[in-house]
């Protein structure tokens, strides 16, 4: 199985897991978190000056996939997440070896 | 007459109360808005309280109450108080020229509060801090001025006892105009913008409330049977609104407690205007009623996609109308001496329309000039990125870290 | 007697502070519940604010002030607030009747508060608006009328100057029971339910305090020596029992400051009754006890696995009790013209006594009536998903997202 | 001369006020401080409240009071409040010498909460009591002694309405001196301490300003002119400090939310010993000067790299220190009879110097001594660890968990 | 080494920390996060319509562990987080390449 | 590409974040977290009890690097969040098999 994890803009997390639901994934966490971004943050005209706000919040969505439904899915986030416009995030996946449902102690496949 | 100590402790604690309500809309929109402009919400609420009590001071109280231009505006004798003492003053025979004056300066500082409903989550700070200056001296002295000061409303008979044209309508719709011209929020419409932190709004409902005894019992300028009278239909037509507009909600989905906190308040719009010439049971019709169409005029914003998003329109604008008609139409002698439509004098019904909509002309027109002014001369509103980082970041450089 | 402008003063502010200690329980409950029902919590308040202000003026200001029917009950003769007006009325020779019918409303409003106490979240909103419109009529109306109505409590000579009995005896056992009824939170006693917010929680304890200045030195009627007694032992009341529990939860572990303002509370509500009557070293005394019965209330609470977890019993409940007899123990001639045991008068403490247990037991057993017939015909409690997602999302629909 | 209602009715609402600003330092300092000391911040102004009221009713009115012992101290008379009753006092014609009582202590009680800033995020409970029960009785009951109580320096003539000197300077010199012994915050100046919360330092600056008006106006012990003329001009003082505070600080970079209450505190302050003397529009130049020094003093203190980080000194303790500077300028015959260096009254502003200047150093002097003493035998600093995990964990077991 | 990532009920918290604990494993790392499981959330009856809840709170667990201990440590987890009814959680595995204690810089085996 | 997260001191995450920056390092990932180390929490000494407080609050740094860069990268985390006492935090490396940038779409090596 493989860990997707999507760092996007917090405003398009609805668009997200209701792409996500309209393919019938369900299953995804949702962390609060903080970024920066090859572009250094956003730069606040400031009399004269300038200010970097180089924290940006951000929302983290984490799914967990079959490897076989991957690229379907990074697809559906992809086209759900984007606005075009620098801060759109970016998603990094990850080998996962096991998956267990707690509720059965059942390993999933 | 001399300067009674009764009447004076309660003008002092209700003018302390009225100044609490500045805060408490700060907080009440604070509630409402996204995180990262909480700061900024409040802060706007602060900014208006300062900048309207200097301008009281120097040239507004002037501008209202002393002697009279053409029904329309004062004149500058009293300027920087001059002439304005601790012994009673004209409009105040029972309390101090300067606790009249501290009085009506809290008025004047919450209808500017009120405004930034209008600006919520995108105003520039300094643009905002012009425009208050412009708006307080330009929309609210007038208005303030024919309701109170002796001005064509007052002389027409028009009955307003505590404000509800001159600070509701005339903020509500101001709002509604500013927030034409700055626009809607960048997103509005597009994706969920939730209220981050319901209980401060409730918070500023709670201060709200609290506050309003001393806003409407305290325009009795006394500590008398018609205070009382004010006291008590200000509570009933508040719970009246807040159960009106939570049962209305209700039935349409979730009775959520910010619905029943709007209604509240717009029972207390409503029933500002009326606070000294109704009865109890009278009020409680008249919070009803409130709470039912401004709900009913929120719901035709958000249906109109209007992004007016603390409802300062829907809930002051609206139920400052009504409560100026309801006035007209409730009015009992056996509280204060004037009768309403419902007491066969149709003569001060429409008095009440024609102040109510002159008002609501004027402070929408005259609002939208100069939110249009401002924004061609200085921009409203802030940049995008700004935006985007939120007013707390952008224009006060903090934020919330909790 | 006329109206007194210093008296009315007085009032108007004394009861808009008593309205403030509605939103006041909002924010100390909501403070100590899970984050998921913090926005619930405040709007039980609001919710038992706007609906016993309605419920008041229609027949619970009659119920309890007109007339007497076999020392239990008033009559209807004041439906409607009929015949209540701006002049002086029977009970209030120095203020308008209306003053003292709002006077005496905030206090129902924020006896409604208080049960809310022993639902916390898990209560079905629907059925909580049937259940306290029921209680404030069938219990909190018969019992005012006992003690300051002209009812039998009163005709016996009983001693509750501020509402010890009739406020804190009737919501502490009144929640008592409801929570028995209703049962505990899914997961009670298996995990932790730690208070989630205790700033919120001083915060409301911050506008008790403050708030009960009215409560309990606007109970005087008047602007007076005797109101400066009460606001004077109220504080040291209250700054005792503070102190108390502070240094008991000590002498256990860690002081907490939510122990503190309990011990706060518990201070004020004990010495409710007992503020027109006793001296300021009294008072400390009286808070001392308060803090520490109080807690030890708690403690067997605990220990009994009760989840009554506001914690209304063990504060208003036993912290009344003990106000009511502390009353019939401490009352000084000097203050107010009645003794008390120590100064030898025995039947005043009997008398207290008997009151005070009669009032707990009725309240205890009516709620219980009251909350098994709401709980058989529609469901005191929530389904146990609506529980488990909270009651802010559940029952109204919002969240904090902050 | 009898006991007047309207008065006392004034009084008795302004003693609660001023209480209200005890929990207002609270939230105003707690929204300073870093999440895991929030609790702790607010229950140090609680503890404060409570152990002060009780230290006063005891020894602290009748330190102050009765009598007077070489100008330095009052006696042992009015012990546990002995002789202070229901009927008027010495110091007070109008009102229950009880209630003067009261409002003269709630005075004492905010002073001790505005020390705790020199001691935040790092002092120890338990040395913290000892410190507060010393402090009260050796540095503010004689302070308020010389000034209030019949002692040298108001023998001397100086003037001090609110008590710019007795609570202001006092305090602020104070936390400096506290701030001295206990040392720097671990980590400070090495890494970013940043304030957690605004919102609820915005919402103590609320309570604090609302508050302020039973401070300052009820410091006439009357409700007449004077009590008016200090309504306005404490108002305008603190429009006008916030405003100097937010366009300083916007020169310089953002115009935070932060600086504008700062700002707003500073011309309270500064405003307090004048109130009673001076016109409005003095005031505006008073709070617009106290804006900008305070400012000065906070950017002084962070170049020092000192960590009394609430800013008590800044704000407190040199804005007090121009507020009994600027009475004795601006002091107008007009206002109350005195007249300061502007109306050619070189002396009075020598007096007031004089005075400020002894108690500053007396305050500074004895704090330093009475925090070195308890730092020697109890330990004034909780260990690295419970620093680090906070006080709210390690000084009362409690966390915030929202 | 392992990392295990419970996504466990919030109130089963602390019975899983105590577990780990008694068995001598101390280190591990929580996060506040939100969840949908396969059940899309939980599903409230409302006046003849229904409003479903889809994002619950839960508690991230992530415990880095060796390779030896994994399936002691899993077993801990999931008898410690489980109720039997739906939302008990998931718990993903992955492999992690390196550990390092930063005090001082030390890899761990 | 590698994962690393880095668990460390929240004191010391500007110091950590600058570091990076002076190396060109942008992106970057925080999130608040709890952590309970090897050394069991802090304890306080109280009244002849102890009380064991033992979530600290902690600072969750991911950095997805490439595979040249993640030694340098380490250090300069390490060097930047150490100060040499208890509780300075720890480090775990995972591989990473993709990284996609969501604005474009595009994948990064
Ligand atoms: N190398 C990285 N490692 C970890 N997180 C990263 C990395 N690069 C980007 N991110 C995360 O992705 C988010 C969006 O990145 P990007 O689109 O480049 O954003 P921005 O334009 O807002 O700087 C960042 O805020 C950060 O949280
Ligand atoms: N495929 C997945 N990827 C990531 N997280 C998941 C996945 N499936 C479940 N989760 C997480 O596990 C939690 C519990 O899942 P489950 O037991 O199915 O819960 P529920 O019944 O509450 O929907 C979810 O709330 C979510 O945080
Ligand atoms: N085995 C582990 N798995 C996951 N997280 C860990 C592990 N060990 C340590 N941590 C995290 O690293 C942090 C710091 O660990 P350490 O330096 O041992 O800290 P401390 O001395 O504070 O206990 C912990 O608070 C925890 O968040």
């Amino acid at each position: 199985m493989q860990k997707i994890e999507a760092i996007i803009r917090p405003e398009r997390f609805e668009f997200v897991k209701k792409a996500l639901e309209e393919n019938k994934i369900y299953g995804l966490t949702v962390t609060d978190v903080q970024g920066r971004g090859d572009q250094k943050g956003i730069v606040l005209q400031y009399r004269g000056g300038e200010i970097i706000v180089d924290l940006i919040p951000k929302c983290k969505v984490e799914v967990v996939v079959k490897d076989k439904d991957l690229q379907m899915i990074l697809d559906l986030i992809i086209n759900a997440a984007r606005t075009g416009k620098i801060g759109d995030g970016r998603i990094f996946v990850s080998p996962v070896s096991k998956s267990i449902r707690v509720r059965t102690g059942d390993f999933e496949k | 007459m001399a300067i009674d100590t009764g009447t004076t402790a309660w003008l002092l604690i209700a003018t302390a109360l009225v100044m609490l309500m500045t805060p408490g809309v700060g907080f009440f929109y604070g509630g409402l808005v996204r995180k990262k402009n909480f700061i900024s919400m409040i802060a706007l609420s602060f900014i208006a309280f300062a900048l309207v009590s200097i301008q009281w001071v120097f040239i507004g109280y002037s501008l209202v109450f002393s002697g009279d231009t053409g029904g329309f505006i004062g004149n500058l004798s009293n300027l920087g108080l001059e002439g304005v003492g601790m012994e009673a003053g004209p409009y105040s025979p029972a309390i101090p020229g300067l606790l009249y004056m501290a009085f009506q300066m809290v008025f004047a500082t919450v209808t500017m509060a009120i405004i930034t409903s209008g600006l919520a989550e995108r105003v520039k700070l300094s643009s905002f801090i012009v425009f208050a200056a412009l708006w307080t001296t330009l929309v609210y002295d007038p208005l303030a001025h024919w309701v109170w000061g002796g001005g064509w409303a007052q002389q027409m008979g028009a009955l307003d006892f505590a404000g509800g044209t001159v600070v509701h309508i005339s903020s509500g719709f101001g709002a509604l105009a500013i927030a034409l011209v700055i626009g809607a929020r960048s997103g509005y419409g597009k994706y969920m913008m939730e209220p981050h932190n319901i209980p401060m709004t409730l918070l500023g409902a709670a201060l709200l409330w609290f506050g309003w005894f001393g806003f409407n019992a305290g325009s009795a300028l006394a500590a008398n049977g018609l205070a009382a009278n004010a006291f008590v239909v200000t509570n009933t037509a508040a719970a009246a609104g807040a159960l009106a507009w939570l049962f209305a909600s209700w039935y349409h989905g979730k009775p959520s407690s910010l619905g029943m906190v709007s209604g509240g308040i717009a029972g207390l719009v409503a029933i500002t205007p009326a606070c000294g010439y109704v009865t109890p049971l009278a009020s409680i019709v008249i919070g009803v009623t409130a709470g039912l169409i401004c709900y009913g005029a929120m719901l035709f914003r958000m249906r109109k996609n209007l992004d007016e998003s603390c409802d300062a329109w829907a809930i002051h604008g609206v139920g400052g109308l009504w409560g100026a008609l309801a006035t007209g139409i409730f009015a009992a002698a056996a509280v204060n001496g004037a009768s309403g439509l419902l007491e066969g004098n149709v003569h001060q019904f429409v008095v009440n329309a024609i102040c109510a909509l002159a008002a609501l002309i004027y402070a929408f027109g005259v609002t939208y000039i100069l939110a249009w002014l401002v924004n061609k001369f200085m921009g409203l509103r802030v940049s995008e990125d700004e935006e985007y980082v939120g007013l707390d970041i952008s224009q006060h450089g903090e934020r919330i870290n909790a």
